[in-house]
């Protein structure tokens, strides 16, 4: 006898969402058998927003499109300004910038760490790797002036050089950090209900993540090795030595272990890009910015971020303001489609967990 | 003999005090601001030395925290969380886009300001305000609730009318169950 | 996984060894971090090096900062008097208002702490609100972050040695590209309209050429401006002493962009096109005006715009005045000159040239003729330098000097001129003297950068090759046999401070007596006006005082029919002020018959 | 007269100790939790505050007359069980209504109030509610059987179906029951981590599963009993466990070095591990605790 | 890389005759025009024989004054590394294309927020009506006709207190008495 399916709502006001989002399930018993994702409770209409300011403006609106990793955002919207412009970046500029984008990383790994536990119910790593985020959120603070909105890379390289002594400390953080992941691996990927409870839920198949447009950590813990930072580089990373992990499964275990190897990576990055930092100029000047205009054209840049592909389009009419821009977010192939049919035939209990290791940002999704 | 006025004074005082230092906030990341949420609940700021902790539904709950800007869509949910949560129940404004907008303010889906719709007891500056803020805005709470100035669910009580009207004026589609709780 | 997995049972368990560890906890507010050097937290203001000028409330796309009048800074030339105000019910901290900030006055500070119970008390004056935050600056602009595009886009001009060789325009003026470059520096904050003495729409032409619609740039500049050709080559433009950018980098070349603008329309007709003027019907009054300088052809074009039936009377073969006949031609070309002086030809003025009056035609026939009578009569003569040896040949004023070459007349200066005086006409007399091959020397009183002249001209009369002795008061001309200027004598000078905090005053050194050789002495230390024309009747009412008319506001002698401008009038003396005389008799004249 | 008069008073005094230390060693938990979490932590009577302030509450509202049931039977099901567990042995001030077979008795008393709180849950109308009742009763059922086969085991083998009797050969042998059946004693710890819904087997009220559970419905004074009948549940369970295993105690020290040291095993354990599905959890309650608990009862009859 | 964008273009032109390419991109760029017919049909061509299987963006552009409608797709070869933009105009009063989602199941979100965003009609659609706005009114709100600051300020309140602000240019003018003619103002900033 079919059981009564039973509608849940997770969401927009529950604990285990990852931000201000709803699922609405309907259960029978514990498993899922229909879920629909409901998104719009964060939409402030960024592309309308920029359209009536002009094309630097528009640039302190990008961090807030994700906030959790702001970085690769800015990262974008530069570099596609500066494909469109086809102004020069300094180097330095750019190593600056690659040591921002793999901080940020970092961080939004660190929340991550934080967010996927406390779904499976261990806080202890959230109040560890959420607290230890901090370190790198000083450094934020140090570099850019604000913890969480850097407003830092912009169109032209970044905004401000590096103050006296960063590398420095840059370096002690992520030796510090070194050593915490190793106390991470013990309580978690060590942890056999942590195994149990990640093994073989929310699993993706290789040719369903390639038609479903699945990018980033979570396509990458599907074996397949795909990359923008090796793809399509961008910055200096074809000038950094560093591996692209994979891992086969495609379940929630699999995208934690790939995302475990690449905070490691990013802390190598960090120290080759220290190591090889170049003096000079940090920043190639733009006009005056009443009466910048860009030439008419469209540029997309895509930039590597901890969800995946996050791009941005831009295109001019040949004015002070963007004619129009389209933020591509991660979340926004993840956060939808298919989350909504991962979730059929899991449990109820995993529905935080599954959203978690995609890395479902709504604020991306609708912007 | 005490007389009952000054014995509720009392009971008041020692009332506020227990709400003073305990200050459950419920889990409802409305706005980017919640991404400061959790480091100040976590080891390097821990809110929990002041009392403060999440609950995770608005039953449980006696602050609200407005993590900046507000949709209209997330509007209405807000006031449903509201009107759920028990008496005494506070509000925290954050950052800009509570106050007048913030970097929001033409926007066509956002509000702009949050007092037109819920009492709201204390505002933080800044955009994010940062945990230190965070923390300053609650010890404010904390010295209003104090002081027996903490009165938003009766205010809203008063003044439901109005409140409701301004909400039903940006809420095209009101089918919410009316406040009698 | 096995069966029991005992590792993955115990190893979690190491971490309760953090137990026995130190917290991270920060214990806010009792201990705190302080913020870090570059932290972005509230603003902070320094409001006597703010100028006002609203860039940062420009740049914010928040709308967050509004301009506001706050007491004790009530605005100067150069000040708008009004000062930033945040609503940090809007702010983001973005810190773009910093960037673009050209005083540097704007910054924000480590102090971010601000809650409130009252969402009204979030409108912050940086500055006022928050004297202290002086002390707390953290994130502040420099020269070399500042989004202010500080340096001006370099003018193409003529090799030194090439310069002397003929009166080419010295000048060669931007091309289409440079012309925006140098527009696009612009922050349209409008600080420069109140200097100038015409209240020209600066930021406007410059904001329509730097949109690439030159045509829109050059009607507004012919809004209230009938030369502006000329004023874009020889402006003294004190604008650009006041521009924003200029309190960081170099001002933007606002001259410069005037010139490029009116340049577009090549021929009168072209600008007529362009400009495209309402002429109103014609309302039957007359307006008669003496002098086509300046301030006159701005009344008269004005005038004819509106509908008057306008004559000029001019004593010399062309119009122009001091702006013909007192600027040498590699500064103005004199088809420059013709082509606005046929524009405004063709809106209906009519000159009678070579007509002095007082010889030509009596001042009272005028009077009587018109409805209302305009005097732009300028200064047609000349101080003398007062010295033994004047009489000698050779001995002239700079003034007469450059009449006499820009009619056409040869004058024979030898090969050692000494030109005294530290004024545009001396830089003028001497580098003309250049180019007819001589040896110029300029002697001056006070220290170079005493000078009255632009720093330009200076430089450019430098490249040239003239030699400027600062510090030097001619005391004697000495004469060879035939009575020709052979040698000046000067004493050297000393600057002695003014105790009363003026400028500090040359006084000579005695016994300093230094002889240099000289074919010719030209002195340039003043020009006076010529008021012979007016005839008795007159004097009652039109009132002369220290060599200048005396006129109110509207520009209106003691006889209400009667206006007058120019350097007859103002004490600045130069272009622009006389256009602004012109401008706004039309003003007054029109009032007065309209009425 | 009067010994009936005393008994309620010791009762009363007995509830009172009960939720005091019950709240304290909560504010305690919180406490460590947080030391190993690298932070502070609130001071430990937090939870005093906490209780008085949800006392305190203006307002709290409930959907119908069920809904009283959940915090109601919470509160009966805990005050029971204290009643019928000796908190000290020879102690006038801490009476307790034992009798024979009380051990079978508790063994209801203590489903009773998840039961009231299925009631009260089913009424609140809340899908979360009611499915945390679910999860609640199934994880019971996968706790019960360990707890049952330990508490069996005993029964068998010291011939007695009440805590005094198992007590009192404790005292008579001079070993702890720990000691003397160490399968039961592991079995019952095991079974405890269920009971205390501590992690992992916290997801009765998963916030971030099910916003907290069968209590998402319930605030204020609602809330305010049922966090002080779950103190006086823990001490009464607390102290049911050092009764069975070690001996019960002499005096209050004694007694609270005993519960407290039993009371670390889950908070220290929770602090370190995520939680379990509910299939999961049931799993491994019949897994190795059962297996404990099947081999108390082969030692019980065999040796 | 300049060959083989030569190869893909001459494969595309080969196969859709109405297709306008644009090659002047220094990066791994192509661009191809083609009418709204197509696009199902060079959608598929592109990912299932040219190994573009990446679906990067879709985004829309409202050219106004033009009257029409840009649709935008950019696809990404993973093994080629090269990106391509396949773009059309619709009419922007009957804005009607056909549903994609089977292409690519992710196009159903992008399909859901054109619809919503842009009025842009996909025949054979199945998803709710509603995407990310509830109740919504107005016409599309990111079209540019339709005027975000204003329907805030009309719908939404503004905190009062910030009247006495003044405007830089205009306080200047005012005090020294220029008149700036209208026909001028729209350069003032």
């Amino acid at each position: 006898m079919r059981e009564k399916a039973t509608t849940l709502y997770i969401g927009p006001q529950h604990p285990g969402i990852t931000g201000n989002m709803m699922v609405k399930v309907q259960v029978e018993g514990d498993t899922i058998v229909k879920a629909r994702t409901e998104v719009g409770y964060l939409h402030r209409a960024f592309e309308k927003l920029q359209e009536s300011r002009n094309w630097l403006q528009s640039f302190t609106l990008l961090c807030r499109f994700c906030v959790p990793e702001p970085d690769p955002v800015e990262e974008s919207y530069a570099r596609a300004v500066e494909l469109l412009e086809g102004r020069e970046v300094p180097e330095r500029a750019k190593y600056i910038r690659v040591l921002m984008l793999e901080l940020a990383r970092m961080a939004s790994y660190m929340l991550w760490y934080g967010g996927q536990n406390g779904s499976l119910g261990l806080y202890t790593m959230g109040q560890w790797s959420v607290g230890d985020r901090n370190y790198i959120l000083d450094l934020f603070e140090e570099l850019t002036g604000g913890r969480v909105y850097h407003m830092y890379i912009w169109p032209g390289g970044v905004r401000r050089d590096l103050p006296d002594g960063f590398a420095d400390k840059v370096l002690r953080t992520m030796d510090y950090l070194e050593k915490r992941l190793k106390d991470y691996d013990d309580l978690m990927f060590e942890n056999t209900i942590f195994q149990k409870r990640t093994q073989g839920v929310g699993i993706i198949s290789k040719e369903k993540a390639v038609e479903w447009g699945v990018v980033g950590p979570v396509l990458r813990g599907c074996g397949i090795k795909s990359d923008i930072r090796i793809d399509d580089p961008y910055e200096v990373y074809d000038k950094l030595d560093f591996i692209v992990p994979t891992q086969e499964g495609g379940d929630i275990w699999a995208r934690a272990l790939v995302r475990r190897q690449e905070i490691r990576q990013s802390i190598r990055i960090i120290r080759q890009v220290i190591e090889k930092m170049p003096s000079g100029e940090f920043y190639n000047r733009i006009p005056n910015p009443h009466k910048w205009t860009l030439p008419k054209g469209d540029a997309y840049a895509r930039t590597e971020a901890t969800r995946g592909e996050v791009g941005m389009y831009i295109v001019s009419d040949g004015s002070t303001h963007p004619r129009r821009t389209h933020f591509r977010g991660a979340a926004y192939v993840h956060g939808i489609t298919l989350l909504e049919d991962l979730l059929i035939g899991e449990n109820v209990a995993d529905i935080s967990a599954i959203m978690n290791s995609l890395g479902t940002c709504p604020p991306e999704i609708e912007r | 003999m005490m007389n009952d006025k000054n014995s509720q004074k009392i009971v008041d005082i020692i009332q506020n005090w227990a709400r003073k230092h305990s200050i459950w906030v419920l889990a409802y990341g409305t706005g980017c601001g919640a991404i400061e949420i959790p480091p100040t609940m976590t080891s390097r700021y821990d809110a929990e030395r002041l009392g403060v902790r999440g609950a995770a539904t608005p039953r449980q709950a006696d602050v609200l925290l407005i993590t900046g800007y507000l949709t209209v869509k997330t509007m209405k949910r807000v006031i449903r969380v509201y009107e759920q949560m028990q008496d005494p129940k506070y509000v925290i404004g954050f950052g800009s886009c509570t106050i007048n907008g913030g970097m929001y303010y033409d926007s066509y889906n956002t509000i702009k300001v949050l007092d037109k719709y819920l009492p709201v007891d204390v505002y933080i500056n800044g955009c994010m305000p940062r945990p230190e803020a965070v923390l300053s805005g609650f010890a404010q709470l904390q010295k209003r609730i104090a002081e027996g100035r903490a009165n938003g669910a009766q205010q809203y009580k008063d003044n439901l009318e109005w409140y409701r009207a301004n909400q039903k004026k940006i809420i095209p589609n009101w089918i919410m169950p009316d406040y009698n709780w | 996984m096995s069966f029991f997995d005992l590792n993955g049972t115990l190893k979690p368990l190491t971490a309760l060894k953090q137990f026995g560890k130190k917290p991270h906890t920060i214990s806010y507010p009792k201990e705190s971090k302080e913020a870090a050097d570059r932290y972005r937290g509230l603003h902070f203001n320094d409001l006597d090096e703010c100028i006002g000028c609203g860039n940062c409330s420009t740049i914010c796309q928040n709308a967050a900062i509004d301009m506001i009048h706050i007491e004790g800074h009530d605005g100067k030339k150069g000040d708008s008097g009004l000062r930033p105000r945040v609503d940090n019910g809007r702010c983001c901290w973005c810190a773009l208002c910093v960037e673009v900030c050209p005083t540097g006055s704007l910054s924000l500070t480590k102090d971010y702490l601000y809650v409130s119970e009252d969402p009204d008390s979030f409108l912050w004056t940086p500055g006022k609100d928050n004297p202290e935050g002086k002390e707390q600056i953290s994130f502040f602009s420099t020269e070399e972050t500042s989004l202010n595009v500080l340096d001006r886009v370099p003018m193409p001009e003529l090799e030194g040695k090439e310069r002397v060789k003929s009166f080419a325009e010295v000048v060669l003026g931007y091309n289409e590209a440079e012309a925006r470059a140098e527009a696009s520096r612009c922050i349209s904050c409008g600080l420069c309209t109140e200097v100038c003495p015409e209240h020209m729409h600066i930021p406007e032409y410059i904001n329509a050429i730097a949109a690439g619609n030159d045509a829109d740039a050059v009607r507004i500049i012919y809004d209230n401006n009938p030369l502006p050709e000329m004023c874009g080559k020889v402006c003294t433009r004190r604008c650009e002493d006041v521009c924003a950018i200029a309190s960081r980098g170099e001002a933007l070349a606002i001259r410069w962009l005037k010139r490029y603008a009116t340049e577009t329309a090549v021929t009168a007709d072209i600008t007529r096109e362009i400009v495209n003027p309402e002429i109103r019907e014609a309302n039957g009054k007359t307006v008669g005006i003496i002098g086509a300088g300046p301030s006159g052809l701005t009344a008269a074009y004005y005038l004819a715009l509106r509908g008057y039936d306008v004559t000029i009377y001019e004593s010399s073969a062309k119009a122009g005045g001091a702006t013909m006949y007192g600027i040498p031609k590699y500064r103005l070309p004199i088809e420059s000159l013709d082509k606005q002086i046929d524009y405004i030809k063709s809106i209906g003025v009519k000159i009678n040239f070579n007509t002095k009056v007082g010889k030509d035609i009596s001042f009272k026939e005028i009077y009587n003729k018109f409805d209302a009578v305009f005097m732009g009569v300028g200064f047609p003569d000349a101080w003398s330098l007062g010295v033994d040896g004047e009489d000698a040949k050779g001995s002239m004023q700079a003034f007469r000097y450059l009449y006499m070459i820009n009619s056409g007349d040869k004058v024979d200066i030898g090969d050692k001129v000494i030109v005294v005086g530290g004024g545009n006409v001396a830089i003028d007399a001497a580098r003309v003297s250049r180019r007819f091959g001589a040896d110029v020397t300029i002697l001056y009183r006070r220290r170079v950068e005493d000078m009255p002249a632009d720093w330009e001209e200076i430089e450019g009369a430098e490249d040239e090759g003239v030699h400027i002795i600062p510090q030097g008061i001619p005391i004697k001309v000495h004469k060879d046999e035939n009575g020709h200027v052979k040698s000046v004598e000067y004493l050297k000078a000393e600057m002695v401070p003014d105790p009363k905090g003026g400028r500090p005053k040359p006084v000579a050194i005695e016994g300093s007596n230094t002889i240099i050789e000289a074919t010719a002495v030209m002195a340039a230390i003043g020009q006076m006006g010529d008021y012979s024309f007016l005839e008795k009747e007159f004097e009652d009412k039109i009132k002369i005082e220290r060599g200048r008319f005396i006129v109110n506001e509207k520009q209106q002698t003691g006889d209400p029919k009667v206006f007058a401008g120019g350097d007859a009038v103002n004490r600045t003396a130069d272009a622009i002020s006389a256009i602004a005389d012109g401008f706004r008799a039309c003003k007054a004249i029109d009032e007065m018959l309209s009425a | 007269m009067e010994v009936v008069l005393m008994d309620i008073l010791g009762a009363v005094v007995t509830f009172l100790v009960a939720f005091v230390v019950g709240m304290t060693y909560g504010g305690l938990s919180r406490k460590i939790t947080a030391r190993v979490q690298n932070r502070k932590g609130p001071p430990f009577y937090q939870n005093f505050i906490d209780a008085f302030k949800l006392g305190s509450k203006k307002s709290a509202i409930h959907h119908g007359v069920m809904h009283h049931f959940g915090p109601a039977f919470l509160m009966v099901s805990s005050v029971m069980t204290l009643m019928i567990v000796p908190v000290l042995t020879h102690n006038q001030w801490f009476p307790n209504l034992n009798f024979q077979g009380d051990l079978i008795f508790l063994l209801y008393v203590m489903t009773f109030g998840p039961l009231g709180m299925a009631l009260g849950a089913g009424q609140t109308g809340n899908p979360n509610s009611a499915i945390g009742v679910t999860r609640g009763l199934s994880q019971m059922v996968g706790f019960e059987i360990p707890w049952v086969l330990a508490l069996v085991a005993l029964m068998i083998q010291y011939h007695t179906t009440s805590i005094t009797g198992l007590m009192a050969a404790q005292a008579h042998s001079g070993t702890w029951l720990m000691f003397s059946s160490p399968f039961a004693f592991v079995a019952a710890v095991m079974a405890m981590f269920g009971m205390f819904r501590y992690s992992p087997f916290d997801i009765v009220g998963a916030p971030t599963e099910l916003a907290s559970g069968p209590i998402s419905e319930n605030g204020g004074k609602y809330l305010f009993v049922m966090m002080s009948s779950g103190s006086v549940f823990t001490f009464a369970k607390l102290t049911l466990y050092v009764d069975l295993f070690m001996g019960g105690a002499d005096n209050l020290l004694i007694l609270l070095i005993k519960t407290f040291a039993l009371y670390l095993i889950p908070v220290l354990y929770g602090v370190t591990t995520p939680r379990y599905r509910t299939e999961q959890a049931v799993r491994w309650f019949w897994g190795w605790p059962s297996f404990f608990g099947l081999l108390a009862i082969l030692q019980a009859v065999f040796f | 890389m300049k060959e083989l964008k030569e190869s893909i273009i001459k494969r595309i032109k080969a196969n859709f005759a109405d297709a306008v390419e644009r090659n002047d991109f220094k990066d791994n760029r192509l661009d191809f025009s083609v009418k709204k017919e197509t696009i199902p049909a060079i959608l598929f061509y592109l990912k299932d024989e040219m190994g573009f299987v990446h679906l990067s963006d879709v985004n829309c552009v409202d050219w106004l004054e033009d009257g029409e409608l840009e649709v935008v797709f950019i696809v990404w070869s993973p093994a080629d590394k090269i990106k391509v933009f396949v773009r059309t105009r619709l009419d922007r009063d009957n804005a009607v294309m056909d549903n994609l989602d089977m292409i690519w199941r992710q196009m159903n979100t992008y399909e859901r927020e054109l619809r919503e965003m842009f009025g842009v009609q996909f025949t054979g659609l199945e998803a709710p009506e509603e995407f990310i706005l509830e109740d919504w009114q107005g016409p599309p709100p990111f079209r540019r006709d339709f005027d975000s600051a204003a329907y805030a300020e009309k719908t939404f309140w503004h905190r009062p207190g910030r009247e006495d602000a003044q405007d830089v240019r205009e306080s200047i003018a005012d005090r020294d008495g220029e008149e700036i003619p209208d026909f001028a103002k729209k350069y003032s900033r």
